[in-house]
């Protein structure tokens, strides 16, 4: 599967290409600067590490719906601390460990309760919502000046910090996914976790890392878009699953598990991102805009598919 | 499409980004916006993002940036964090004016058409407090909260509520998730509760439809009272149906038009006007025909 | 020799109304093949999966080594040295062979690199295509998924798996049912080898020929219970038959009693 | 399958039983009424049509994401329909075949395309609330009084049409997936799609079938939502997918195809809705309602599996 | 006599760099059985499922009854009344053996519910349970899933259906290989039972002993190529196996060739 990965990766690879080079015919000027290039990546960067986790997650056969509602809960968390302690280190560490303790719990359930992870983890985005308004009485938490202007806008070598540390943390992953025990471990439950478990994996444990993994990936994006945003964003994260959810799935990993690269969820994540800037730039109106970008979405995973014809799910 | 590239030969091109694109208020906006830039012969393009969030109208900023308009209208959606996508616009020479919402930088917007959603709750619980009377329980439907504008009608509300109507029993918020069967389940319930409620504010169309329908079906329309926000199309409709009682119609179509007028002031070195207040009106049954409140109803489909 | 390596007394499971194993019994000695055989539906798979901690009886006791032990996981049956090939194989179809080769007990990079967990694939493919060769069983690619593999060449790598890392018992549940003729020989020979070297196998298996030539003893189950046992060298292929299909029942049922009780 | 799927919703209708009982007890005057329970079901009514749909499509191992959109477009059809003709047969018709037809390209992408369906539902998702948007303007068209006053009030025995009708199409589903071979064919497929191919079960064309299907219904619930609420709600059915799958997950139906049935996915659907209704009654502040009906989800599917531990995924 | 029912010539398939077939032949006359063996590997099963219509060959031509096909669909061949038991046995796991046995050919009940496609469940676990028990596969509940069956019993289903509805031909991919002793038994006087009602069926087993009982003449696949053909009565054991192997490559390499061009 690995290599049927790697050539697929290539492939919707190709697709995001075209596309860059497409809006770059048709926007010579607005387009292939570096200004828009590094204002796009830095906006997809928070959904980038959602992405990953969520790639994790599906390759064992799982689904993780509480993303959006643990990040709105953690940057809270964030926010009270920092509010509270004064210091900004305390605030990342909250945001850390709030995410953690939610992926832990969506694991527990999963693993130990063997309830499905779609109603678990919906269920948990309710909790997580939920817990975050009653936290904030349903206003919106301001971060201060100090890490919006610090974390948020900092660059260095001219990229913001906050891509550099998104695009750091999505590399080791792709990595441990690639390369490690704690990798093959994921594909194999997610492949036959019966198999896997006669195996002598420790399939629950196994699970409850991933979740926690998703869950602290959703708190450190937590943390970040309060640094980025300058706000917790209550009400914004509604569908931050769907969207990470899409990215994996055009990424080319299969939603039955088993199979899947971080390289092809890095792309998934760029693939409607870029349509979306081409569009706008190109002045497309938004209606249409949203008719478009669902065309051409599955139009860019068709030219992938196609490709591969042969293999039946 | 080829807008996108003709800047800088003397044409005038300006965007527009909305709060929250596909709203009847926003749309209304852009149609008034549309119409003076044809006026005036200068170029007008329209964005919004999905939600009335800045985390999405971010993007949608920096892409409009990118594509190097003359100006940029723009309803922002937070007052602190759309500061820095503007900063960097305004550092890309792009002029901009605010317009329904503003951020609290004062440097920023060289104009600031406002409305104040403020004062609009507080007109909506004057409205209700009429409708019902000046006594019973009223009950308030909102979409999702953390949204800053319709936070706002509820702030007004309540204040308005708890200062001036002691005879009023408030019985708080629902969230509707600006879903129709949300808002119309969340009434029922309300009913079952309290089948003495007396009025409800509905802060948005989709909130109103939802308990419009299960008022309707219980048979209650028109005993429990409803005030609506916003007066298009449909929400005037609603209102001769008989659904709502009372409208608090904003002036969306006008922001629009001098936003553009003072968009393409500033392109063109002329003199703006920093800032223009808008006003809030409460439209009923009795006043609806009027010339002066048809003035104020929001055109759909320009 | 006194002690049993592994006494199973009265195992009962049901799933839902069908009971599998109606009080089955079941000794295996270190050192010894012990052949178990008996109809479709007997219960061998169930007992074999019992005995290998994938499954937990509903009721009956398991000695190993003569102290009682509760298989709650698969990892406990691991630990104590047994390994199974399961019938319905349990491999990842989308891993490639050496990944479920090495499943569990991943091989990993020297030093640092080791610590963080990176695999050494270079070896863990090596290693596993030499373990498939021995049963004459060639991969046409090592890093293709199993779910390209022919029914032979699956089966292959789940049974050098097995034998590879069983440092007690092996449990062979209808291993050559899809092998050729030449894997099946090696496999038969590598049952003995496996043997000799201390190990003891079980092999579940309706292929009489092969269960002659390779076991020591035979067990007998029929209808989710023990019906016979037999010393291989004593026995002829229709007792064994006749002991499977039920028409020596009447016989032989009171036999493994007395011989276990003794 | 068909076996466990029975006993399984004999469980989760415990639960739902279980809830209807303490809210009953806890609010004796409000909550166990007729007008409540009446107003309660009927506005499950319409989601219980999109859930119908989504329980065969996930049946067979597929998700339609698209059920909102395709809704919304049939409404938006419908009313520009009666609005031009002036004839509500005709309304309807159109609301139907638009429908139809969203769900059969759904069909045609998925199954002959060979693009996961995830991705092809998220893009006509798109395409269709796009396209709503664009044949609005963004303003939301009204039913004229005819439909909202008559289909969408009238009564029979007490209970509204629109009850009736949802009801009748859901009770005729059920069997039709139970008893027919229309229905089993759509398990064949989600259990094993390659066997059910090699036996002759023509895949694709039922797949088209399947997504049509759901295609269809969300069609009438699109002029159902017209009739009863009067307008064609163009903002506010974009959380409709989630909802749908819910239901159906609640309902026992495995996201991994093969098994699940129409009963389970009814209780599915009256559990969120029970509970959010009877903790508004209670005076459950809002953003514990969140909390609290996450919490309860997540604990009546485990009461339910947790007598089903043995059957793994 | 003189057109055979089958004849297939230089079918080439691969699956990306693997050449499962690399121009295989094989001819099957009306009324008997052939044998088709080899190593594992040998391509055996991308044979059976592109003359099944389950596969579509990359080159080479099939022709029933003299007449060029392009099997497309399963569908077609199905139709000229081809049936298949596949080595993976390709039943629904979630579905109860009776709506395997009946997959795509459900029964439906009379009258009007008939033609709404309401099935008639009665009467297909009726004739499921007779055809399996024809087998000697006992089942312990009809409506149980497939999933809950034991490997034997699975394969009982799979024999029985394809048994069943074949009229042309019965292609089986290793009927018996989890099959007891006695059924195996059944399901031997079944092919020949078949046989004489005059439908063809090839045979591809590892078992030699069952292929020199019950073939008339055998097909030896090796590397993707045929390379030997025998009549069975005619054959030796030893000469199979030394053509699966390649010992006897040599000498017969050229004979098929002679013998289809004659
Ligand atoms: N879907 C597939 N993808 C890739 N390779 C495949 C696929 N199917 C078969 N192969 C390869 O083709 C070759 C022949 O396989 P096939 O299953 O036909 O062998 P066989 O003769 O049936 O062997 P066995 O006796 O072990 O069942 C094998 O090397 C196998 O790995
Ligand atoms: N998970 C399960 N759920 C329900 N019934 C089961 C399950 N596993 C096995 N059974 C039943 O238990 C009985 C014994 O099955 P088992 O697989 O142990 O037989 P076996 O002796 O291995 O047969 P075979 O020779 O066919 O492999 C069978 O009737 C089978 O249907
Ligand atoms: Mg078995
Ligand atoms: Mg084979």
């Amino acid at each position: 599967m690995r290599e049927l990965g790697r050539l697929q990766v290539v492939w919707i690879g190709l697709v995001l290409a075209g596309l860059l080079v497409a809006f770059a015919v048709l926007a010579p000027r607005s387009f292939p600067t570096s200004f828009n290039l590094l204002n796009l990546v830095s906006d997809a960067a928070i959904l980038l590490l959602l992405a990953t986790g969520m790639t994790f997650v599906i390759i064992t056969a799982g689904i993780d719906l509480s993303v959006g509602g643990v990040l709105v809960f953690s940057a809270v968390v964030a926010a009270k601390v920092i509010e509270g302690t004064g210091s900004l280190v305390l605030g990342a560490v909250g945001a850390l460990v709030t995410g953690l303790a939610w992926g832990v719990v969506n694991g527990v359930l999963v693993a130990l309760g063997r309830i499905p992870a779609l109603i678990v983890t919906l269920g948990t985005l309710g909790m997580s919502l939920g817990g975050a308004l009653l936290l904030t009485g349903g206003v919106d938490l301001r971060a201060p000046a100090e890490l919006n202007l610090g974390l948020g806008l900092d660059r260095w070598l001219g990229v913001p910090q906050i891509v550099w540390i998104c695009a750091a943390i999505t590399a080791v992953l792709a990595l441990a996914l690639a390369r490690t025990r704690f990798g093959r471990h994921t594909y194999a439950i997610g492949s036959n976790a019966e198999a896997a478990r006669r195996g002598g994996v420790a399939v629950r444990r196994h699970l409850i890392k991933v979740y926690g993994l998703a869950g602290l990936l959703a708190g450190l994006a937590g943390h970040l878009s309060l640094a980025k945003y300058g706000i917790t964003g209550v009400s914004a994260h509604s569908t931050d699953n769907l969207q990470a959810i899409a990215a994996v799935v055009i990424g080319g990993t299969s939603l039955f598990g088993g199979a899947g690269t971080v390289a092809g969820t890095v792309i998934g994540v760029f693939i409607p991102v870029v349509l979306q800037n081409g569009f706008q730039i190109l002045g497309v109106r938004p209606f249409w805009q949203q008719v478009v970008v669902g065309a051409v979405l599955v139009a860019a995973v068709y030219v992938d598919q196609w490709r591969r014809r042969a293999r039946d799910r | 499409g080829q807008g996108g590239e003709a800047g800088g030969d003397g044409q005038i091109r300006i965007t527009l980004v909305q709060g929250l694109a596909g709203e009847e208020f926003y749309e209304t906006m852009a149609c008034g916006a549309r119409a003076k830039a044809k006026e005036l012969g200068v170029t007008l393009d329209v964005q919004g993002p999905q939600k009335f969030d800045p985390t999405l109208q971010t993007p949608i900023v920096n892409s409009v940036v990118a594509s190097k308009p003359s100006a940029m209208l723009i309803a922002p959606t937070d007052v602190k964090a759309m500061i820095a996508p503007l900063t960097q616009a305004k550092q890309q020479d792009i002029k901009i004016i605010l317009v329904d919402t503003v951020v609290e930088d004062q440097s920023i917007g060289l104009s600031r058409i406002s409305t104040d959603n403020l004062k609009g709750g507080a007109a909506a619980a004057k409205a209700l407090s009429e409708q019902v009377g000046g006594k019973g329980k009223v009950l308030v439907i909102s979409t999702d909260p953390g949204v800053s504008t319709v936070d706002a009608r509820i702030k007004g509300f309540e204040e308005e509520v708890k200062a001036n109507h002691r005879g009023i029993a408030y019985l708080g918020v629902q969230y509707s998730h600006n879903d129709v069967t949300e808002a119309s389940k969340i009434v029922n319930a309300a009913l079952a509760k309290d089948s003495d409620l007396a009025g409800v504010f509905a802060t948005n169309l989709n909130s109103a439809t939802g308990a419009g329908s299960a008022l309707q079906q219980a048979g209650k329309l028109g005993q429990v009272k409803m005030v609506g926000f916003d007066a298009g199309p449909a929400q005037v409709k609603q209102l001769k149906d008989g659904v709502v009682q009372a409208l608090i119609a904003q002036l969306p179509g006008d922001i629009g038009a001098k936003g553009v007028e003072q968009a393409v002031a500033a392109v063109r070195g002329q003199q703006v006007t920093p800032s223009i207040p808008t006003d809030a009106t409460i439209v009923t049954a009795q006043n609806v025909d009027q010339p002066e409140v048809q003035k104020v109803l929001y055109k759909a489909g320009c | 020799m006194a002690v049993p390596l592994i006494d199973a007394r009265g195992i009962v499971k049901s799933y839902g109304q069908v009971e599998a194993l109606r009080g089955a019994d079941f000794s295996l000695r270190a050192g010894e093949v012990v052949a178990l055989i008996g109809d479709n539906g007997a219960g061998k798979s169930t007992l074999a999966k019992i005995l290998s901690g994938v499954e937990r009886p509903d009721s009956g006791t398991i000695e190993l080594d003569g102290a009682a032990v509760a298989f709650g996981a698969v990892e406990e049956a691991r630990r104590a040295g047994i390994e199974t090939v399961y019938q319905d194989l349990a491999l990842c179809a989308d891993l490639s062979p050496a990944a479920n080769f090495f499943l569990g007990r991943e091989r990993l990079k020297p030093g640092l690199l080791g610590l963080l967990g990176v695999l050494d694939n270079t070896t863990m493919r090596k290693e596993t295509r030499q373990a498939c060769e021995r049963l004459g069983v060639r991969l046409a690619s090592q890093s293709a998924p199993v779910s390209t593999l022919s029914g032979g060449q699956r089966q292959g790598v789940a049974v050098a798996r097995a034998v590879t890392w069983a440092r007690r018992v092996v449990f062979m549940d209808e291993p050559t049912a899809a092998l050729g003729v030449v894997q099946t020989r090696r496999v038969l020979d590598l049952i003995r080898t496996v043997r000799d070297s201390g190990v003891s196998v079980v092999l579940i298996s309706h292929n009489m020929q092969d269960v002659m030539a390779v076991s020591d003893r035979v067990e007998v189950l029929r209808l989710g219970r023990r019906v016979a046992r037999f010393e291989t060298a004593r026995a002829s292929m229709e007792e064994l038959v006749g002991a499977m299909t039920g028409a020596l029942e009447q016989q032989l049922e009171s036999e493994p009693r007395q011989e276990r009780d003794a």
